[in-house]
């Protein structure tokens, strides 16, 4: 258990407010929690990559680093315009 | 190989014409079912090895992953390549090709089926086992959804894939605990590495987890509800695969698993296992017997009867006797041929009448004998008429299962005769129209094979060679497997093969050339395996006859008293196109019940596509004048353009079938017109298809069709487009108020289907008739 | 380590089974299953993780350090693959059922069945 | 390390609870979302990078925009539909 | 050694307490739009910061340059995606009020 991995652990803390936030709320809550995540995670995986001492691990860094924000700018415009709530849910047709 | 076929074909399928495709898949399917007829001389008596890539075994362990071939694996394998080619040429001319872009996806992901299925049957390794699985069942799922015939129960296909998803995850964690147990993931390596050690509760737990897998795949007592809805849903030809042979590689699956794996001294003891199967299996039975005589839709009928055989399977290998194995392996062999012969007529009759009810085909197949014989035949076959190769397998399993209770011969004659007896019984009802012509009760919430959408909508067409050919085939192989002694004899020598868990490891871990020789259970016909089989056959034509003669339909339900003269014909989508002459029949009530809910195909396409061609506006013309608002121009344009063009020789083709039916279309107009008003006064209570639909009931009704949700603002040019695109769909009459599926989505597919078989194959005729 | 791993794998495979069966909407249903199936992801790793091993990617490590086991990292990757297919098939089966029916509620589509 | 994998699966399982138990499809897909990230996480501690690699692509991505797309095309059939149905006008001109 | 060693430790603690600060203010704030800005605390100070310290203990190299491309990236992706939540925030919000 080197700092690294210590700073890892700590950081893992963070993550609990953002499984919080994404247990209520509309979806548009949830999805800023989860771009919370993204970013928090990369670190993670930085951090784990330094810990660990496998640099290749950082390539998890890299590839989360440029999909978390093109998946989180492809659910605002898969949300964008969704009525949220259950009220428009399934039923017609 | 299939593989490679299925990739060239999904590529290619694009530019080759439809010929060529299906050539293409035709002799993929024919170099499959020749290499693994080469692969069954080859394997001889003992078991054929491949070790992929060369990672052969260094001193009885090894890492590679091995294909191991025994002869009840092969016989698995070349059945399923069997009905590959069979379905290959069934579909020839059955289906419809859908556009040009789709191509060749059918044939292709029949021969990925038919990859799964034989990778599934030869694995010698768990992991791949899984992953064959897997493939085995994401194709399947792909393919029932390909051409959905009957949306009502598609909800069951989805049960399908989820139950059985869920279960192959099981399975996976149960492969991942043998891992943990023992660091192997090869069948015989795990058998190996279990022998070493004594039995502990994480390996009984790993055993109930891989096999939910193959058994829940094999609709196995309580998990069988998936099957009849899958199979009602699937088109016939892809039903032809899934009860013929997918459903059985579940048993084998779990034999395989079983034997190789768990049934040495470090697994689980056989006693332990026995009573579970035999329970298992003997419910499966009882299950399947009883649901499959009450049926009505012919393709649950028969998916009913599979989860009988199934549990017939299941008793027989549950018997963990070589003897059995064999009874078992001989019954599945000559059960694929006749059910997916079975299914192939089913086919045949949505082709020629658009519906596989058997209340609503009463006598209707009259005019098809070859047919008729066929399915006569099918369903002795299915009651173990001797001759058969399923008479011979029960026999055989009747045999080996009587040396263990004498009750459980008794529950196969049982089992069979009433399968057997419910499959003549719709025989003789819709082939022959004998017995009493059965009542309709609309109450009854009862799936019936109504409102099936026919695959194929143009029964003046002749009917193509194939789809008669390929059955009596099929027959005729069921038969060939039972006339064959030696190939019994052969099964029954691989059956003691199988059951020889030693030669296996033997075989497979150390390449051992020479395997001992084994004792073949007995495989020929005996006295009382014929007298046993004539007996459930005479069993079942007893029932059937009964079930002619006496209360209709079924034992279990309430005899109904025939509530008003039935119509001879359940128009099944083609009588809109009948003048609105002649008020005839008396309102029929039925079709408020749900039974039509949908709105029919056939009709809206015919207005859609060629208005001028029909032969007039026809009831929902009528109907839509009154209905809705003057001025809406498509119907009164309509009615205004009733000529006939190139219809004569349909017309006396059908001329008396369309005299029956001509009163029923006003009478059903005027039904509707009365039950919208109802409608719009508003009783949900009384709506069959729920609160929903009844509050859209008069929304729908003043357009005569479904408009958008009202709810999505229909506004705009979509939405628009779409109501005016669905007004020129006549016939959407009274099955569109009493049902909540109808859509537009739906209808004009159908439209385009119609539009394209237009072109393709009758350029002059109306397809609807 | 290794209790909680399993412990974990089975919990994770009990709450998706119940979100599955008590769900009422087809496209929930889906997304339990793939829940379902992460348990089976988290027990495949668990198993083959060794204390003070590191991943058998040999590109920056001599070849004699000490690695988890490779074969279930296999595994798991075609399992992840299997999953999405599956989950892609069943999403398409939605949609149609959902074009065919109107509605994505098991309990309704019970209802409709009659 | 040790302590890490814990609260990697206590994480996991938390996610999962809460994916199994989201009713609503679309807030579902979100909270796959973290169950991927969640799960990635938890097999890079497992020093699982290449699956943690495709579980972020599949599992945080694939798998969430499937589903974010399934509801969209079930929740407003009609627009869902619009692509799916050509209808190709000049045969229906031509027919006229 | 020692020197790089301890900027790059300085670094990490505070891009770690700029991530614990975004996480707890993600928990406690009040209001969606105040959230957001939790947010961005995270992509804006946390991430870059965590690079930076790896990268200054790594030294200088390519896998320097790895990270503090990680690192540019989500710093550049952040106000985006913040940008975007926002503004769906205030479209959903307009439609169904709470």
């Amino acid at each position: 258990m080197n700092a690294w991995l210590a700073a890892a652990a700590v950081d893992t803390a963070v993550l609990a407010p953002c499984l919080w936030r994404c247990a209520l709320g509309p979806p548009e809550e949830r999805l800023a929690a989860v771009a919370l995540a993204g970013p928090v995670v990369t670190v993670l995986f930085l951090l784990l990559s330094q810990g660990l001492s496998r640099p290749s691990y950082g390539d998890l860094a890299l590839v989360l680093a440029v999909l978390a924000p093109a998946g989180t700018l492809v659910f605002t415009r898969l949300l964008a315009g969704e009525p949220h709530g259950d009220a428009a849910d399934e039923g017609t047709g | 190989m299939p593989l490679l076929g299925a990739a060239l074909l999904a590529v290619a399928g694009r530019w080759l014409p439809r010929t060529a495709r299906d050539a293409l898949a035709g002799c993929c399917a024919l170099a499959q079912v020749l290499c693994l007829v080469a692969l069954w001389v080859r394997t001889g008596d003992g078991v054929s090895v491949s070790w992929l890539g060369g990672w052969r075994p260094v001193g009885g362990s090894s890492v590679g992953i091995v294909l191991a071939a025994d002869r009840i694996g092969v016989l698995l394998a070349l059945v399923a390549a069997v009905l590959v080619l069979a379905v290959v040429g069934y579909s020839w001319r059955y289906f419809e090709e859908p556009a040009g872009r789709k191509g060749g996806v059918y044939p292709a992901l029949l021969l990925l089926f038919s990859a799964g299925m034989c990778g599934f049957a030869l694995t010698g390794d768990l992991f791949d086992a899984f992953v064959f699985f897997e493939l085995m069942g994401a194709v399947a799922y792909a393919l029932t959804g390909f051409r959905i015939e009957d949306p009502r129960p598609l909800h069951g296909a989805l049960a399908f894939g989820i139950v059985n998803s869920l279960a192959a995850y099981c399975s996976l964690l149960g492969i991942g605990l043998l891992y943990a147990r023992t660091g192997e993931l090869g069948l015989a390596q795990l058998g190996r590495a279990l022998d070493g050690r004594p039995p502990d509760a994480l390996v009984r737990c790993a055993f109930v987890l891989v096999l939910a897998g193959p058994l829940v795949k094999a609709a196995a007592a309580p998990f069988h509800f998936w099957l009849p809805d899958a199979h009602a849903v699937a088109p016939s030809p892809v039903c032809m695969l899934l009860s013929g042979v997918m459903v059985e590689l579940g048993v084998y699956g779990a034999a395989r698993i079983h034997r190789t794996v768990f049934a040495g001294p470090g697994g689980v003891p056989a006693d332990a296992v026995r009573p579970v199967l035999l329970a298992l299996g003997v419910v499966t039975a009882l299950v399947g017997a009883v649901m499959c005589w009450q049926q009505r839709h012919l393709k649950r009928l028969l998916a009913f009867s599979t989860v009988g055989h199934i549990g017939l399977f299941l008793v027989s290998f549950a018997l963990l006797t070589p003897a059995g194995v064999a009874g078992a392996a001989v019954y599945l062999a000559g059960h694929a041929g006749c059910k997916a012969a079975l299914f192939g007529l089913c086919g045949v009759l949505l082709d020629r009448f658009g519906s596989v009810d058997e209340h609503g085909l009463f006598g209707r197949g009259r005019e098809l004998p070859f047919t008729a014989a066929l399915f006569a035949l099918g369903g002795l076959a299915l009651a173990g008429l001797p001759p058969f190769g399923t008479g011979l397998g029960k026999a055989l399993a009747e045999d080996a299962a009587g040396e263990w209770a004498w009750w459980l011969p008794a529950l196969y004659v049982l089992v069979s005769a009433v399968t057997g007896g419910a499959v003549l019984r719709a025989c003789a009802r819709v082939f022959g129209g004998r017995g009493r012509h059965p009542a309709e009760h609309p109450d009854e919430p009862e799936t019936t094979g109504e409102g099936e959408e026919p695959e194929v909508r143009d029964p003046t067409r002749p009917l193509p060679l194939p789809v008669l050919a390929v059955p009596a085939l099929l027959l005729a192989a069921c038969l060939a497997i039972g006339l064959c002694p030696p190939l019994a004899r052969q099964l029954a020598a691989a059956a003691a093969r199988f059951t020889d868990r030693a030669g296996y490891l033997d075989a497979v871990l150390h390449e051992a050339a020479a395997l001992p020789a084994l004792v073949p259970p007995p495989a020929g016909w005996t006295a009382p395996g014929l007298l046993l089989g004539l007996l459930s056959t005479a069993l079942a034509c007893a029932l059937a006859a009964a079930a002619l003669r006496g209360p209709l339909p079924a034992p279990p339900g309430p005899a109904p008293a025939p509530r008003a003269p039935p119509p001879p014909l359940r128009p099944a989508g083609r009588l809109r196109h009948l003048a609105p002459g002649r008020p005839g029949r008396p309102a029929r009530g039925d079709h408020r019940t749900g039974l039509n809910r949908r709105p029919r195909g056939t009709a809206g396409r015919g207005a859609e596509d060629r208005p001028r061609e029909r032969g007039a506006g026809g009831a929902a013309t009528y109907r839509m004048r009154t209905a809705r608002p003057a001025g809406s121009g498509f119907g009164t344009r309509r009615a205004d353009a009733p000529s006939v063009r190139g219809g004569e020789e349909r017309q006396q083709a059908g001329v008396d079938r369309v005299r029956a039916l001509q009163g029923e279309a006003v009478a059903r107009a005027r039904e509707d017109l009365g039950l919208r008003v109802r409608d719009q006064g508003g009783d949900p209570a009384q709506h069959p298809a729920g609160r929903s639909s009844a509050l859209r009931a008069p929304i729908r009704a003043r357009t005569g069709t479904v408009i958008p949700r009202s709810s999505s603002s229909p506004k705009g040019g979509a939405a628009g487009r779409a109501a005016g695109f669905q007004v020129r769909m006549p016939s959407i009459s009274g099955a569109s108020i009493s049902g909540g599926a109808a859509s537009a989505g739906l209808a004009s597919r159908r439209a385009r289907a119609g539009r394209r078989r237009r072109g393709a194959s009758m350029p002059n005729r109306p397809a609807t008739m | 380590m290794g209790v909680m791993a399993y412990l974990a794998a089975g919990w994770i495979l009990l709450v998706g089974c119940y979100g599955l069966v008590t769900s009422r909407n087809l496209i929930h249903a889906v997304g339990c299953l793939a829940v379902c199936q992460s348990s089976t992801y988290v027990l495949l790793l668990a198993v083959g993780y060794r204390s003070g091993a590191t991943a058998p990617v040999f590109a920056d490590l001599p070849t004699d350090a000490p690695v988890v086991d490779p074969v279930v990292q296999a595994l798991a990757l075609t399992d992840v693959v299997v999953g999405a297919t599956v989950t892609a098939l069943l999403l398409a089966l939605v949609i149609q059922l959902r074009k065919r029916h109107g509605t994505v509620d098991p309990q309704r589509l019970t209802g409709l069945r009659g | 390390m040790t302590a890490l994998i814990a609260v990697a699966l206590l994480l996991t399982a938390a996610f999962a609870t809460l994916a199994a138990l989201t009713r609503d499809p679309a807030r579902q897909a979100i909270v796959l979302s973290g169950l991927g990230l969640a799960l990635a996480f938890l097999f890079t501690t497992l020093q699982a990078p290449d699956v943690a690699l495709s579980q972020l692509g599949v599992g945080t991505a694939v798998t969430p925009l499937l589903i974010l797309l399934t509801v969209r095309k079930v929740r407003r059939p009609r627009a869902g539909d619009e692509p799916d149905r050509p209808a190709p006008p000049d045969r229906r001109r031509e027919r006229r | 050694m020692t020197g790089r060693h301890a900027v790059a430790l300085v670094l990490l603690s505070a891009g770690s307490a700029a991530l614990l600060l975004a996480g707890a203010a993600f928990a406690r704030l009040p209001g969606r739009y105040l959230r957001l800005h939790a947010l961005s605390a995270a992509t804006t100070l946390g991430a870059p910061l965590t690079a930076a310290a790896l990268a200054v203990e790594t030294g200088p190299g390519r896998a320097a340059l790895k990270l503090l491309l990680i690192g540019g990236l989500v710093l550049a992706a952040g106000p985006v995606t913040t940008m975007a939540i926002g503004r769906l925030t205030a479209r959903q919000g307009r439609e169904q009020p709470r």
